[in-house]
């Protein structure tokens, strides 16, 4: 066939294919209002249409002004095609339904690794503290000690926050801004060969056994265990789990298996990157419920009893969630 | 042939050239995104400042988002590009050239904590001056890689020319040397112009000089198709 | 037709015939044993071995052992049904039909590698080692007890045969392979064999007549109402159908089968001097009686597991009965 | 210069992609661009250190100095990079050799005076050394040649400039996470500029030498990215002026058409040869396929390692390096010496691997054998205690199954006349004490026979009685001949004798 034959045989079909992808890159409303020339369905087949007549093109050496269109039709196909799929919120919340935990469920191994470098230590020194009260003093500096002590002390206004400080808004924000940013670095450290999250994981452990200890040690035991209840649930577990994927990570780049290195990591990455995403979210719910809840200074039995269910709620969740579905 | 591109096939076996971008036109993009990055903080926290205790905290989430989310937002929803990039001419993409994805995106940028290292992306600099494409840590890990936006450019237009056409059916790469000759020739001084069109006798019936660089600018328009 | 035979007399006379055939089959004991128990239950035999170890004279040396008739029928590729079992043809001098009848018609019957043979022939031959007869031009003939067949079939050369179907198997009581003998007795038995003979022909002279073929079908009479106990029935049924559910066992026994080992234990027992059959007779005449009714599995043949091997195995693992 | 022998692709570029591949180019060359970089640097920066820093004990002038010598290192590294962009790879010697020659026709004074501070340092560099203009005409080509780049090359100069801090502030902030408590980098840092008389000037000395040393070094490193990117833009320039990739085009059209005309001409000779036509044709594809054919497996490996088949699984092995035997050229005599110390050095490290590796098989074996041993512990565990069944067959023979005294169960049993019974259990109590006193394996599928072969191999001291014992439970299990009174007796009796004291 003739250049000139092959550009009056297809050139209307080009059109086409090329008026589509330009409608699809309207905004949405716009969309709505004007007229594809083909249905969406029918997208992939033209596609692959116009690479086979590209590579046709090609081949019988028509000239650039031909193959320079379809290749350029070609490409911008491609992008569509191979595009990221719209509505990503939305299949965001959809994952959250089920696919997280089963994600979860899959990397027990490193979960489980995770959740040890995180309660041993928190056991540990938790029961050293409770033994020596001093050794609080030996893991963190005294400065920061006394301030849960007015954190937790019987004059702080509202609960977990020094006084005068308080607003729930702001507070929320905070915990957002630091314990999400922080849950984020744990993963990241997984980079470093795995050891930026295991010592974040460590870290955190003998952090907050340390002050749950003393905390209990001054006698503040009621303020305190009513302040934590409420988002312990949501906040530890989601800490674990960045540092499970930060661990896979780090795996991935210790023992790569029959992979190269770079080809490990891509992989780890990929199968981790949702649970990351899924803790964000726990950590958003968490950062609400310490902003808003937690400081209330409502009957004991009541906060714990909500903090006994956030835990049912979050392990039922991770344990049994999406198990239906499940492939 | 030592070069800054990237070779990928799609299914379909098109091939794509990707041609990756390099630690100093990325270092510029980072730039000027921090700059963007400071008006929005600078543009946020002065209004909501007036609301006292309570905007303190939506400034804090809003420094959170942007801070771990503006580069994916805008890679993910604006084409592969935040607006630093986009000024440079950069883009994301994944691997295998095509648009990058939540993931992948989240991925690479939630991994921007180990770039830093030790100080200010000392580790991704290091990460994108030995890899073969650039790439840091988040790239290598994301499977992404920072390409040039690809332009599609239209055909260079060359001076007007006679018509001219050679007897055989020209290859493919005496059409390209053709129209790579009509789109860089205007730009070249004259004698090197007519210096180059001579090298190409069999295009040009021998013709010298001058008449040399016509014949080939008419064949480039009959190639285009301009001269119907 | 025989007169009784006391127990004791039979227990006698199955050594006598036993020492007499060892006498000249030297080294092969569990041949002559597993052959005798045939023998006595009156089944047939499936005798399997590379040549030249003697199944000739193993046949012979046991016809002359009760003073019975012996013939031999090479099985070849163009052997026809009558030339098993014999035919009528036309005498044109007395205008009359004569039958002519065919080698069967002896005590003991040595089918030489019947494999050799087509189906069609093979077929005529279990015939008549199934009916106990013959039917020549419409005419049923009976065989003269004791009537025993003992068919050999070589394991090397397969090329060329018509291996022996499934079904036919069956109607064997006992496969029994004959191997090399043990070095000490090859000697012995070379030593024999070239003992100032001329040849290589093997002689069983020094085979003598311990029986007749009366009191054989005396000892078959006693040997068949030898009584077993249903604890030793039931362990023969159990053998026989866990060899249908075991692994590497692709096709187990079939109910003749489980009749083969109790008949084959109750030949033994009189061979062994028993009174009455145990346990210990229904196992060691299994595999001679189980290894032509199974089948290996493809995966077990791919693993190089012999039939024997698994039998042995399966022995080792059923519970034996102990009421 | 020839385009043909760059090593470097030719096509239209902008200034940023430029610049990337002066990344590429020392990536690609990488070996000898450093090279030569820290042998330049980083002696100088010994020497300069040692003198003006230490003996002078002005670290800060020594810092400056050695970082205002960059245009000399810059150009060092260019003489080796533009040699490597056209597929020469002149030695370290070689390269330092020429080291004089650059000093003079490079306009090296120029460049480390007024001209240091150009931000186009590095674009301008390839003319000045390269293109040996002076004065007017040099100008002009500068001029020329920079001047589409200018952007590129500024924000070049701009981002290794910073690109050497963040290195350095990276490397002292890792050094700063190492320090051992009540020692900080960061406070020696502010300190000097805030408070210096503070400081112990001994310690600043040598904080500041070290710097300043650590400095250089990572000048050493990025300058050779630095000199290439700019060396890459004046390339780009070169070709857009000139475009060369269109040069080289065109030569290879000529190539093509030379080929086909030569084909055609040779289709013409087989024509006029073979009139027909058809079989020099055929002739013709037959050869192609054979070549085709022929060239299969290599151009298939070559589809295979296409990115598009997947990520290629890469296994690295360490392996001796073999160095290629050179003839070499006499070493001079002080170097003859000097490598025959190495080499009386290298035996004796051969013979300590030697000996080092006897003792590794030593320790290999024994441990080898101590395996063994353990393994024939194993199995001689395995051989004596067999572990006792609780059952052969039907018969429960675990010892609390049985009635404690046996024998004078039988008999009572055999009294009432329940004689299989009680020979059921004699023979059952048997069992049990002969697998559980001496050991004997009954396996499932054992059976009486079987039981007394195993007794009698196993040498039992009761065999005599078992097998006497067998026979008689046989024939009642089995024939239902039911034993005399005293037969019976007898056998209870003598199992009292046999078994009775076992327990």
């Amino acid at each position: 066939m003739r250049q000139e034959q092959f550009e009056a045989r297809f050139a209307a079909r080009w059109d086409e294919f090329d008026l589509w992808l330009k409608h699809t890159r309207l905004p949405r409303r716009q969309r709505a209002k004007q007229a594809t020339p083909f249905a969406d369905v029918e997208m992939a087949p033209r596609y692959r249409e116009i690479c086979q007549q590209l590579a046709l093109a090609r081949s019988r050496d028509y000239g650039p002004a031909v193959t320079e269109r379809l290749h350029r039709l070609a490409l911008e196909g491609h992008d569509a095609l191979y595009g990221t799929p719209g509505g990503g919120l939305s299949r965001f919340f959809a994952y959250l339904a089920g696919g997280f935990a089963q994600e979860v469920r899959r990397e027990w191994r490193v979960l489980l690794a995770a959740t040890l470098a995180f309660v041993l230590p928190y056991v540990l020194t938790m029961i050293a503290v409770r033994a020596q009260p001093d050794f609080a003093y030996i893991v963190l500096p005294a400065d920061q000690l006394a301030q849960f002590d007015t954190m937790y002390g019987p004059d702080a206004d509202a609960l977990g926050t020094q006084r005068g400080a308080r607003d729930d808004l702001t507070m929320f924000g905070f915990y957002i801004y630091n314990n999400i940013g922080l849950a984020f670095k744990t993963f990241a450290g997984g980079l470093l060969a795995g050891l930026g999250s295991l010592a974040a994981l460590l870290y955190n452990g003998t952090f907050m056994g340390t002050i749950e200890a003393h905390v209990v040690n001054l006698g503040h035991a009621a303020r305190f265990y009513s302040f934590v209840a409420g988002h312990s649930s949501f906040e530890l577990t989601a800490i674990v789990l960045c540092g499970a994927a930060g661990l896979k990570l780090g795996l991935a780049l210790l023992a790569p298996g029959d992979h190269s290195r770079s080809a490990a990591l891509r992989q780890a990455a990929r199968s981790v990157i949702g649970i990351v995403a899924g803790a964000a979210a726990m950590l958003v719910i968490a950062a609400a419920i310490e902003g808003f809840w937690s400081p209330r200074t409502l009957p004991l039995p009541l906060k714990l009893g909500v903090g006994a269910f956030n835990w049912v709620l979050v392990i039922g969740y991770l344990l049994f969630a999406g198990r239906r579905n499940a492939p | 042939m030592l070069d800054t591109v990237r070779e990928v096939s799609t299914p379909e076996l098109i091939a794509l050239r990707l041609h990756c971008a390099g630690p100093v036109p990325r270092a510029l993009a980072w730039l000027i995104d921090l700059a963007i990055r400071g008006g929005i903080y600078l543009a946020i926290a002065i209004p909501l400042s007036a609301f006292g205790k309570g905007g303190t905290g939506l400034v804090l989430v809003a420094v959170f988002l942007i801070e771990w989310f503006y580069p994916v937002l805008f890679e993910v929803l604006g084409r592969g590009a935040t607006p630093g990039k986009r000024a440079l001419g950069l883009v994301v993409l994944n691997g295998d050239g095509s648009p990058v994805g939540w993931g992948p995106s989240l991925t690479r940028n939630l991994l921007r904590v180990a770039d830093f290292l030790p100080f200010l992306y000392a580790l991704g600099l290091i990460s994108m001056l030995m890899s073969r494409e650039f790439r840091r840590l988040g790239d290598i890990v994301a499977d992404t890689i920072v390409t040039y936006r690809r332009s599609a450019s239209p055909l260079p237009i060359a001076p007007e020319a006679p018509h001219w056409r050679t007897k055989a059916p020209l290859s493919r790469t005496a059409q390209r040397a053709v129209l790579a000759f009509a789109e860089r020739a205007p730009r070249l001084s004259p004698e090197r112009a007519e210096e180059l069109a001579e090298q190409a006798p069999m295009l040009t019936d021998d013709a010298l000089g001058q008449q040399a660089v016509e014949r080939l600018y008419g064949l480039a328009h009959h190639l285009t198709g301009r001269e119907r | 037709m025989t007169a009784p035979l006391e127990l004791g007399d039979a227990h006698r006379l199955a050594r006598a015939l036993r020492d007499e055939v060892s006498r000249v089959f030297i080294g092969q004991a569990q041949v002559v044993d597993e052959t005798l128990c045939a023998l006595f239950a009156g089944g047939h035999v499936l005798l399997e071995g590379v040549p030249g170890l003697g199944k000739t004279l193993l046949v012979k040396a046991l016809a002359k052992a009760f003073d019975g008739s012996f013939s031999r029928i090479q099985f070849t590729p163009d052997l026809m049904p009558a030339d098993v079992t014999g035919h009528t043809l036309y005498d044109a001098r007395s205008g009359q039909f004569l039958t002519r009848r065919g080698p069967v018609f002896a005590n003991l019957l040595l089918a030489d590698e019947i494999n050799r043979a087509p189906a069609k022939t093979q077929a005529a031959l279990l015939e008549v080692m199934q009916e106990g007869q013959v039917t020549l031009d419409g005419k049923a003939e009976s065989l003269p007890p004791p009537f025993l067949v003992l068919a050999t079939q070589n394991p090397i050369e397969q090329e060329g045969t018509y291996a022996l179907p499934e079904a036919q198997l069956d109607r064997f009581l006992l496969k029994v392979l004959i191997d090399y003998p043990a070095h000490a007795d090859e000697r012995a038995l070379v030593a024999w064999a070239t003992g100032g003979r001329v040849g290589d022909r093997l002689e069983v002279d020094a085979v003598r007549t311990v029986a007749n073929t009366g009191q054989l079908l005396a000892m078959q009479q006693l040997a068949a109402s030898l009584p077993v106990d249903d604890a030793v029935l039931d362990y023969a049924v159990r053998l026989a159908r866990s060899t249908r559910d075991w692994p590497g066992i692709a096709i187990g026994s079939g109910p003749r089968g489980a009749i083969a080992l109790v008949r084959a234990a109750r030949g033994r027992a009189l061979l062994a001097g028993h009174n009455y059959v145990l346990p210990d007779d229904i196992k060691a005449v299994a595999p001679a009686a189980l290894r032509h009714r199974v089948m290996r599995s493809p995966e077990a043949e791919i693993e190089g597991l012999e039939v024997g091997a698994l039998l042995d195995d399966l022995l080792a693992r059923v519970d034996a009965p102990r009421s | 210069m020839r385009p043909e022998r760059l090593s470097v692709a030719l096509r239209p570029r902008n200034g940023w992609e430029a610049i990337d591949l002066g990344v590429r180019l020392v990536q690609a060359n990488a070996r000898s661009a450093f090279a030569v970089s820290f042998a330049v640097i980083l002696p100088l920066a010994l020497v300069v250190f040692a003198v003006v820093g230490y003996g002078f004990e002005m670290p800060g002038l020594a810092a400056l100095i050695v970082w205002w010598l960059k245009p000399f290192y810059d150009r060092v590294i260019l003489h080796s990079l533009a040699h490597a962009v056209f597929g020469e790879h002149p030695s370290l010697r070689a390269t330092l050799a020429q080291i004089p020659r650059l000093l003079r026709a490079s306009h090296l004074v120029s460049g480390l005076l007024w001209r240091r501070f150009d931000p186009l340092r590095s674009v301008r560099l390839p003319v000045d050394q390269l293109e040996g203009l002076a004065g007017a005409a040099a100008r002009a080509r500068r001029r020329v040649i920079t001047n589409r780049v200018g952007g590129a090359g500024v924000a070049l100069t701009f981002c290794f400039i910073h690109f050497e801090y963040i290195l350095w502030f990276g490397l002292i902030a890792l050094a700063e996470g190492f320090m051992p408590e009540g020692m900080s980098i960061v406070e020696h840092l502010l300190g000097s500029l805030f408070d210096p008389e503070a400081l112990d000037p001994t310690w600043t000395l040598w904080m500041d030498l070290s710097f300043g040393l650590i400095f250089a070094a990572i000048s050493a490193a990025l300058e050779p990215f630095y000199v290439a990117g700019g060396f890459a833009l004046y390339l780009k320039r070169r070709t857009d002026l000139e475009a060369w990739d269109v040069e080289l085009l065109f030569r290879r059209v000529a190539n093509e058409s030379a080929r086909s005309v030569a084909a055609a001409l040779l289709c013409a000779l087989c024509l006029g040869a073979f009139l027909p036509g058809a079989p020099a044709e055929a002739a013709d594809t037959a050869a192609r396929r054979e070549i085709a054919i022929r060239e299969a497996p290599t151009k298939a490996a070559e589809v295979l390692r296409a990115p598009e088949f997947g990520h290629p699984t890469k296994r690295k092995t360490l392996s001796l390096r073999e160095e290629p035997a050179e003839a070499a050229a006499p070493p001079a005599p002080w170097l003859k010496r000097w490598l025959d110390f190495w080499r009386g050095a290298g035996v004796w490290m051969a013979e300590t691997l030697r000996l080092a590796g006897w003792i590794g098989i030593a320790l290999a074996v024994l441990g080898l054998l101590w395996l063994l041993a353990r393994q024939a512990g194993v199995w001689r565990a395995r051989r004596l205690p067999p572990p006792p069944p609780a059952e052969i067959g039907g018969l429960d023979i675990r010892p609390e199954s049985l009635p404690d005294d046996v024998a004078s169960t039988a008999l009572r049993l055999i009294e009432s006349g329940q004689a299989r019974d009680a020979l059921g259990l004699l023979y059952r109590g048997a069992l049990s004490r002969l697998a559980h006193h001496e050991r004997i394996p009954f396996g499932p599928g054992d059976t009486e026979g079987d039981c007394l072969l195993r007794v009698t191999r196993a040498g039992s001291a009761h065999r005599s009685y078992f097998a006497q014992l067998t026979r008689c439970w046989q024939s009642v299990a089995y024939a239902h001949n039911v034993p005399s009174h005293d037969e019976a007796a007898a056998l209870c009796a003598d199992w009292r004798a046999s078994f009775g004291a076992l327990r």
